[in-house]
């Protein structure tokens, strides 16, 4: 990163240098030069008396892990996961809740981390791709199923779908096909592998049963 | 004159209140320059566009009364934040009013659904592609309506009731809403206001740049759904080109309280034909003491479509309504025997 | 305060859509201390009538008068209030919306300004044929008139020539509301095609975006101008001074006295 | 058919792992060390030239770093000439960069436009301007989004606000949307220079007043002047001949390619290399491509492209917009430069496939034989050049349908909509779709069964194919195929699918329900040659297949690595695949379109395969003595044949071929190499044995891949509604290499092709040539709900192997697109009446409205609504 560069923008209030700041806080294993992606100094200025403002430096729970984390009032979780973070496993395809590529699992429940607040998850339990497999490296019963099965083409898709299922999953835990094409139908593949998708996907569901 | 881009949030200063109290305290202290957020789906698409560039967001979620689903004496009380998978999942809902759980099963998309709310749902914005192309039409202040000209592709607009804008209500739990004769509960300063969910949703003739008598400063904080139609015949159909994502081209929600095979009172809202959610009371009243059989749904379909001026592309909308409308009338699976 | 209000086309450039709103209440405002400050000055001014001995003297010289002189005829009148009446629906329908009553106006709006232009065509050619066309112009013989009208507002006592069957005021208000209408109507009707109507077949694009933002601003212009031209009318209607020539619009005629006292004989000859 | 040890089995590629953990990396993965990001600057106007910008307010805001204009773009290269003659080969030399689509009838002279054209629309003189290639940055914008300009800031907000600061000034310029407002006497041109692309040529060609007034009273003036003209055999005697004559018009959308990752680029510098992250379809084949974007030496671009998020044919070497990065990268020292490319920005540049305006005529036996076709297709090319759609959609329907009169005529209009290129099977698809439904109408008129008068009109063998320019030379070969077996495709489907029964269902109806089944065909190219593979034996008893092809989804990266493990009986496991980045060495490769890769890299591969196990056997025989013929590879190790103990294992061999250097460890490589295969082993010698070759293996006619789809599908006749209850799918792609994967593009093709007939669309505002439907929730890209879901989609393969492939395998991305999108066509046609869906895609109101009218009732030849 470049020196302590001043992040204001023209029209806003006088900037400060953040490069002090930021120092410690990025935790380990982001990639401290992304982090220049969305710096900015706050517009409206910060009165921290006003109930339900809120801080920039925050703790997020990741993949099991505590993170502290600088996030900008604006930014959205797919940012913070792969520009701060480094968790580029999280795919933007659209950045607009229309194509299920950024999907993650939040308490459990697959969302779009183009379209959540990163302040909107604070306290709760985020898993992205990178989160599912064990640490020894085994694969999640639906990781292991798209494998098994050669699921997916260009896979940019991938990441998302299998969030989506293994959330999907967890509501229904045997779901018939048509039930599964629903759960899993907020994904969109423009390979079109959709019918290889559920394939896998349904054995996935058996695969979670025996896990 | 300067370039537009249609990326990247702007900045603004973010509020989590935690009580309603404080939501409405920050409202007043920020006036128009607040925005609020409900599940952020729409607001979202006008920040990522830059076509709105609020100082203020005051993100919902945070507000633990304005979730949940409560029990008010055979009727419901729904939370503005109460997301969409809530409500279509929810036992008592789907035991007393299956209409609205399947209307809210088919808005969007499931990640959509799982954090998208009941009060963004009814209060969003409308989705006529000229309008959210930020182009300087009547709804977004200007002087023009840019899918009423002979030029215009208009596919998805309105049939009805169009005043200069002909953009339509995307909502698929407003017609629901409305016939169930729910009521929506909004927070203006220090009053409340009851409002039935039909009065909720304004005309262009009214108000050409809002879709609800929502104002600035405004909270919605729940739909009170009353018992009146608790267990009784509901048909909720919406067609769509793609079964995902798209919303619809038109939908039709119906209540019906049957005694045999006589229809003793009926509610009858189309969705997708008008800025405003379209009740039919006109086909209400005919079809009142009628059989339910396939000759009154005929006629009732017939009567609901009467007066539509159709644009140059959205003429299918007259026979599609009709259709639905014969269908709410003749109830599920009748038509499929 | 902005003046107008302009917007991003398509296309990325700047154009005029409307006047700013701030304009209706710079003109309501403005209507609003004009009459505070008019009726004010009248109160405490040093302003002067004309002696009433010419008046007395001028009776006795005409005294085959009739008692009650017509001055506004009952097509007139008609017309009048069939104006002042869509005059005034336009206005409200047009500005309760802006200042946040919100009903389903255009369709009032519209109708209105299409009764007031039939409204109109009928004076045009009801003045033309059955009236004094030339007596409501304004022209250079008016300005000893005017001069003399602005001494005796500064307390100047001066006699002088006496308006025929207009005085000047009216006059002058006349060609306002001529030229706002003309102009409300003709640029009225162009918008009419940006709406649905059963008069014209929509379509936006008649003209190009630059020229309905101009419309847009003219029609806006004159309907603020409109907003402190009522005002003013309605004020003047209800002073004392100017009282006799409302009465004279809802009953028509006024008396012999008021005829000398206010007018040239010689300009305005009544014919009863 | 030969037993493989590996081809034809399912088999895990080693890269899914990566993907399915996250770990694979896309262009928008990579971080660098004060990575910089880059907004662009698009043009709001169709058509315009930019008269002047002032970006002096965002240079001054702190954390902008570079602006980048048109001016700082390199001059383009030339653009290619046309062929010199209409090669009778295949439709489309998918080929060269940046301009796929050159096609046979491309030269079409300007005689064959005026012998085919009444004399008032003769084209101008010569000298006829070229079209100007198309740059990353632009002063004339000719579409709407086109980029301006590139903002590079410390990060996207400040950018983004840069951006807004910048005022541009344009002068308008006439805009097209729909190509026959083109064609109208007075109407505007797409392009300065014209309105019709006519090879790499803009000529002007006006319709008359009277044919668009046939137009306007709502049908195709099938006698108007064409640019192009292209025939076999006499059209009207074999109308003449015809018992039955069909025609129709017909309408299909443009479509946009909308891969999920869209073409976002990273870039930097580095001691005088240029490093590129990007997202393409072809990795070695975008090298110089790309360079010559940036304006650099191909040796000073290292392309790094491990994971390509689909492509479809958008990416075929890249995109142009690849070089801003780099550009602004070089203009800041080298400093990384991130270009993420938004979902609506990918719209703007991300290609198109170019949507017809069209009428087919099809005259026909009692028996259902074939005796004349005459087709005319008005494109819209969008604005940068001919596309060959048309033309190709001519060719595949005189192959499909062995007619022995057949005449094409077309126009190629310049729309000011985002460029079209090449989308899978371009043309292939709309052939099916325009074809198909007119075949049916014809069995049901005649009392034909439809797989019958299929069967009677198709291909088989070495057909022959193709149309000529009206002047071509008498008595020259027409071009024919590798291989066909499409009605042993129609055969074991119609058994699998069970067609005699089903085919009853044709029409039932239960309440509001009405059951469509149908049958369609699809063919398209399915490969050509000229291509190096490159393999190293290393002492660590692995071997290094280095790949010069994309990673673009199709397995087939890795599916052909297979194939050079196969010669040598190399356990998979041992194997390493080299690929996705020009710094590790690769070899040229085929570009990756047109269904080449599977065909074209199994060749190379082998011709590979042979050179190491030639290396081996050799080796062997210097070592161990005898003959090399004498030797035989097997278990990891080259052993002498029937006395398998002597015999050198593997490691050991990639040893002794380094001590012995030369032609063994790459020192020496065939002379025919591509000039990156000789770099690359040049920079491999002396690690091992290597296998280098050039693909110079027999090959006589062009290489097609064949299916037949069979469909069943439910209308909703209240609604309009309808939905796809079952499919199965039945290939005709020689040897199957990898089953899973070719289930995969089979079914992803079949739906790509649903997605074309039933929602997919790109909407435009002609009064502002403004795009309407830049989200995907506007221009539709098919659902998961869009399939089948209670039944799974079938497939199944005939399995004869292709006499010209060393493995028998064929290409099998394409022909699966036209396949699906004709059967479902087909289907909603044999549920709803013949002649009614003459428009994709077929929206609910189509079957609405029509079904009410007893006709066709919304507008069949409108564009881009």
């Amino acid at each position: 990163m470049p020196e302590g560069p001043i992040t204001s923008v023209p029209g806003g209030q006088p900037g400060v240098s953040r490069r002090n700041f930021i120092k410690g806080v990025i935790a380990a294993g982001a990639t401290v030069s992304a982090s220049a992606y969305l710096f900015r100094a706050n517009i409206a200025g910060q009165d921290s008396s006003l109930p339900g403002s809120v801080e920039r430096l925050i703790t997020l729970n990741v993949n099991g892990q505590e993170r502290r984390v600088d996030v900008l009032k604006h930014e959205t979780l797919a940012m913070t996961l792969r520009y701060k973070l480094g968790l580029t496993g999280t795919k933007l395809g659209c950045d607009r809740a229309e194509c299920g590529a950024c999907t993650v699992l939040v308490d459990d429940v697959p969302h779009y981390s183009c379209s959540v607040l990163t302040h909107t998850v604070r306290g709760r339990k985020i898993v992205s791709i990178e989160g599912l497999a064990a640490p020894d490296g085994t694969l999640h019963p639906v990781q292991q199923a798209v494998v098994d099965g050669q699921g997916f083409q260009c896979a940019f898709c991938m990441p998302g779908f299998v969030m989506t299922a293994v959330g999907y999953l967890k509501t229904n835990p045997n779901p018939t096909r048509a039930e599964m094409a629903h759960g899993l139908s907020g994904n969109l593949c423009r390979c079109a592998d959709y019918n290889k998708i559920l394939d896998v996907m349904m054995n996935a569901a058996e695969g979670m049963r025996r896990a | 004159m300067p370039a537009a881009i249609r990326d990247v949030m702007p900045a603004f200063e973010l509020f989590q209140p935690t009580s309603v109290a404080d939501t409405l305290g920050l409202l007043e202290r920020h006036g128009a320059d607040a925005w609020v957020m409900g599940g952020g789906l729409d607001t979202f698409d006008w920040l990522k566009d830059r076509l709105r560039k609020p100082k203020v967001v005051v993100d919902l979620s945070a507000v633990a009364e304005l979730r949940g689903i409560k029990d008010a004496g055979g009727g419901i009380e729904i939370g503005a934040m109460t997301t969409l998978t809530e409500v279509a999942t929810n036992a008592l809902v789907k035991e007393r009013f299956g209409l609205l759980a399947e209307a809210t099963g088919l808005v969007a998309s499931p990640q959509i659904r799982n954090q998208g709310t009941m009060g963004g749902n009814v209060a969003q914005d409308a989705r006529c592609w000229y309008y959210r192309a930020g182009w300087p039409c009547y709804r977004a202040g200007g002087n023009i309506c840019y899918a009423d000209t002979p030029t215009a592709v208009n596919r998805e607009h309105a049939i009805f009731d169009a005043d200069r804008c002909v953009a339509v209500n995307p909502s698929d739990t407003a017609p629901a809403l409305i016939a169930l004769d729910a009521q929506m509960v909004v927070r203006r300063g220090a009053s409340e206001l009851v409002v039935p969910a039909q009065d909720f949703f304004v005309g262009p003739g009214v108000d050409i740049t809002r879709l609800t008598l929502l104002r600035p400063g405004d909270l919605l904080t729940a739909v009170r759904i009353p018992g009146t139609w608790a267990g009784k015949q509901f048909y909720f159909e919406k067609v769509r080109d793609r079964q995902v994502w798209d919303f619809a081209l038109v939908n039709v929600a119906s209540a019906i309280n049957a005694s045999g095979n006589a229809i003793s009172e009926a509610r009858l809202v189309v969705n997708g034909v008008s800025a405003r959610p379209y009740r039919l009371e006109a086909v209400e009243a005919f079809v009142r003491g009628k059989a339910r059989d396939e000759q009154t749904a005929e006629q009732a379909g017939a009567l609901a479509v009467r007066g539509a001026l159709p644009l140059r592309h959205n003429a299918y909308k007259v026979p599609l309504m009709k259709a639905l409308v014969k269908r709410a009338i003749r109830g599920a699976g009748a038509w499929t025997s | 305060m902005d003046f107008v209000t302009w917007a991003l086309s398509p296309w990325g450039e700047n154009i005029l859509i409307r006047i700013s709103w701030d304009l209706f209440w710079a003109s309501l405002v403005g209507g609003i201390l004009f009459l505070v400050a008019h009726g004010g000055y009248m109160l405490f001014s040093p302003h002067h009538k004309r002696e009433s001995g010419e008046v007395d003297r001028m009776e006795k010289e005409r005294a085959g008068l009739p008692a009650r002189i017509e001055r506004h005829s009952f097509m007139a009148r008609v017309f009048h209030w069939v104006m002042a009446v869509a005059m005034l629906a336009l206005v409200f329908t047009a500005f309760l919306p802006v200042v946040g009553v919100k009903f389903a106006w255009v369709y009032w709006h519209w109708m209105a300004g299409i009764l007031l232009t039939g409204s109109i065509i009928f004076h045009v050619i009801h003045a033309t044929f059955f009236m004094d066309f030339w007596s409501i112009w304004l022209g250079p013989r008016d300005i000893p008139e005017a001069k003399a009208e602005i001494m005796r507002d500064f307390g100047v006592e001066i006699g002088g020539p006496k308006p025929g069957k207009y005085p000047l005021g009216n006059r002058l208000y006349h060609f306002a509301v001529l030229v706002a209408g003309v102009g409300a109507i003709a640029s009225g009707l162009l918008m009419m095609s940006r709406v649905r109507t059963p008069i014209f077949e929509r379509n936006p694009y008649l003209m190009g975006d630059a020229a309905y933002g101009l419309t847009y601003v003219i029609h806006g212009l004159t309907g603020v101008g409109f907003v402190g031209l009522i005002i003013a009318h309605i004020y003047f209607a209800l002073r004392p001074e100017k009282f006799w020539i409302t009465k004279s619009m809802i009953f028509g005629t006024i008396s012999k006295r008021e005829y000398l006292e206010h007018h040239d004989p010689d300009r305005w000859v009544a014919t009863k | 058919m030969a037993d493989y040890k590996l081809i034809g089995k399912n088999y895990v590629t080693p890269d899914l792992v990566a993907k399915v953990t996250g770990k694979a990396r896309y262009a928008e993965d990579y971080r660098a060390e004060g990575m910089l990001f880059v907004k662009l600057l698009l043009s709001p106007r169709p058509h315009a030239r930019v008269t002047r910008i002032d970006a002096s307010a965002a240079l001054s805001m702190p954390g902008v770093h570079a602006i980048l204009t048109a001016d700082d773009m390199p001059a383009p290269p030339p653009p290619p000439a046309p062929p010199p003659a209409p090669a009778p080969a295949a439709p489309r030399p998918q080929g060269e960069a940046g301009a796929p689509g050159a096609a046979a009838g491309a030269a079409a002279p300007a005689a064959a436009a005026a012998a085919a054209a009444p004399a008032a629309a003769q084209p101008p003189a010569p000298p006829r301007p070229r079209v100007p290639a198309e740059v990353a940055l632009t002063k004339e914008p000719v579409y709407e989004g086109e980029p301006i300009l590139a903002v590079a800031a410390d990060s996207e907000d400040i950018a983004a606000a840069a951006i807004e600061r910048i005022v541009v000034e344009y002068e308008p310029l006439p805009f097209v949307i729909d190509p026959l407002d083109s064609l109208r006497p007075g109407g505007p041109d797409g392009r300065l220079e014209g309105n019709v692309f006519v090879g790499a040529n803009v000529e002007t060609l006006k319709w008359t007043a009277a044919d668009i007034a046939r137009i306007e009273a709502g049908t195709f003036p099938a006698d108007a002047a064409a640019s192009e003209t292209l025939v076999f055999g006499d059209v009207e005697k074999g109308f003449a001949e015809a018992d039955l004559v069909i025609e129709r018009d017909h309408y299909q959308q443009t479509t946009s390619h909308q891969p999920l990752e869209s073409r976002t680029a990273m870039a930097y510098w580095q001691n005088g290399k240029c490093y590129l992250h990007g997202s393409t379809q072809s990795v070695a084949r975008t090298v110089a491509a790309a360079a010559g974007w940036i304006g650099i030496k191909p040796e000073e671009l290292v392309l790094i492209s491990e994971y390509t998020g689909g492509g479809f044919g958008s990416k075929i070497p890249g995109a142009q917009s690849m070089a801003i990065p780099a550009l602004l990268s070089r203009k800041l020292n080298g400093r990384p430069v991130m270009m993420r490319i938004s979902r609506e920005e990918e719209t703007y540049i991300g290609r198109t496939r170019p949507g017809y305006q069209g009428w087919l005529k099809m005259g026909f036996k009692k028996d259902g034989r074939l005796t004349a076709i005459d087709m005319f297709i008005v494109e819209a090319a969008g604005p940068y050049r001919r596309q060959g759609d048309h033309a190709t959609s001519a060719n595949n329907t005189s192959l499909m349908y062995q007619v022995p009169n057949m005449r094409f005529r077309g126009v190629s209009v310049a729309t000011n909509t985002p460029p079209g290129t090449s989308q899978r099977a371009p043309g292939g698809l709309q052939a099916s779709v325009m074809v198909e439904p007119m075949v049916d109408e014809a069995a049901r008129k005649l009392g034909l069964d439809r797989i019958a008068i299929r069967k009677i009109n198709s291909p088989e063998g070495q057909a022959q194919f193709g149309l000529a320019p009206v002047n071509a030379p008498p008595g020259r070969p027409r071009n024919k195929v590798t291989s066909c077996f499409v009605k042993e495709c129609l055969d074991k489907g119609a058994e699998l699918f069970n067609w005699a029964e089903r085919s009853k269902r044709s029409g039932q109806r239960r309440g509001n329900k009405v059951t469509g089944v149908a049958v369609a065909t699809g063919s398209y190219t399915a490969g050509s040659i000229g291509v190096d593979g490159l393999s190293v034996l290393k002492p660590d008893g692995k071997l290094y297949i280095h790949q010069g092809i994309g990673n673009l989804g199709t397995h087939s990266v890795i599916d052909t690595a297979r194939v050079i493990a196969e010669q040598v009986d190399m356990p998979w496991e041992k194997c390493v695949v080299v690929w996705g980045n020009t710094g590790n060495h690769v070899a040229w490769s085929s570009v990756q379109a047109g269904s080449q890769t599977t065909y074209a890299h199994s060749r190379a591969n082998y011709a590979a395969g042979q050179a190491l196990k030639r290396n081996l056997q050799e080796l062997a025989a210097l070592e161990l003595g005898g003959a090399p013929d004498d030797y035989d590879v097997g278990g990891e190790r080259v052993f002498r044949r029937g006395n398998p103990g002597r015999a050198i294992p593997f490691a050991k061999a990639a040893e002794l071929a380094i001590k012995r250097g030369g032609k063994f460890d790459g020192h020496e490589v065939p002379k025919e190499l591509n000039g990156m295969t000789k770099a690359s082993a040049a920079a491999l010698a002396g690690l091992g044995l290597m296998g280098v070759a050039r693909d110079n293996l027999p090959r006589d006619g062009s290489t097609y891949s064949f299916q037949a789809a069979f469909i069943e599908v439910e209308v909703d006749v209240e609604t309009g509604v309808y939905r796809i209850v079952d499919y199965l799918a039945v290939v005709d792609v020689g040897t199957v290499m990898h089953p899973n994967s070719l289930g995969g593009q089979i079914h992803g093709g079949g739906i790509q092709g649903f997605g074309h007939v039933r929602s997919q669309n790109l909407v435009y505002d002609r009064h502002y040539g403004a795009g309407l439907s830049n989200r995907m929730y506007n221009n539709k890209p098919p659902t998961l709900l869009d399939v089948p879901v209670e039944q799974p989609m079938r497939w199944a393969a005939v399995e004869l192997p292709d006499p010209t492939n060393p493995i028998g395998a064929k290409g099998i991305g394409e022909p699966a697109i036209g396949a699906g999108g004709g059967a479902l066509i087909c289907a909603l046609a044999d549920a709803v009446g013949d002649g009614i869906l003459r428009r994709t895609p077929v929206h609910p109101e189509q079957i609405l409205m029509s079904l009410a009218a007893g006709k066709p009732a919304y507008e069949t030849l409108t564009a881009f609504i």
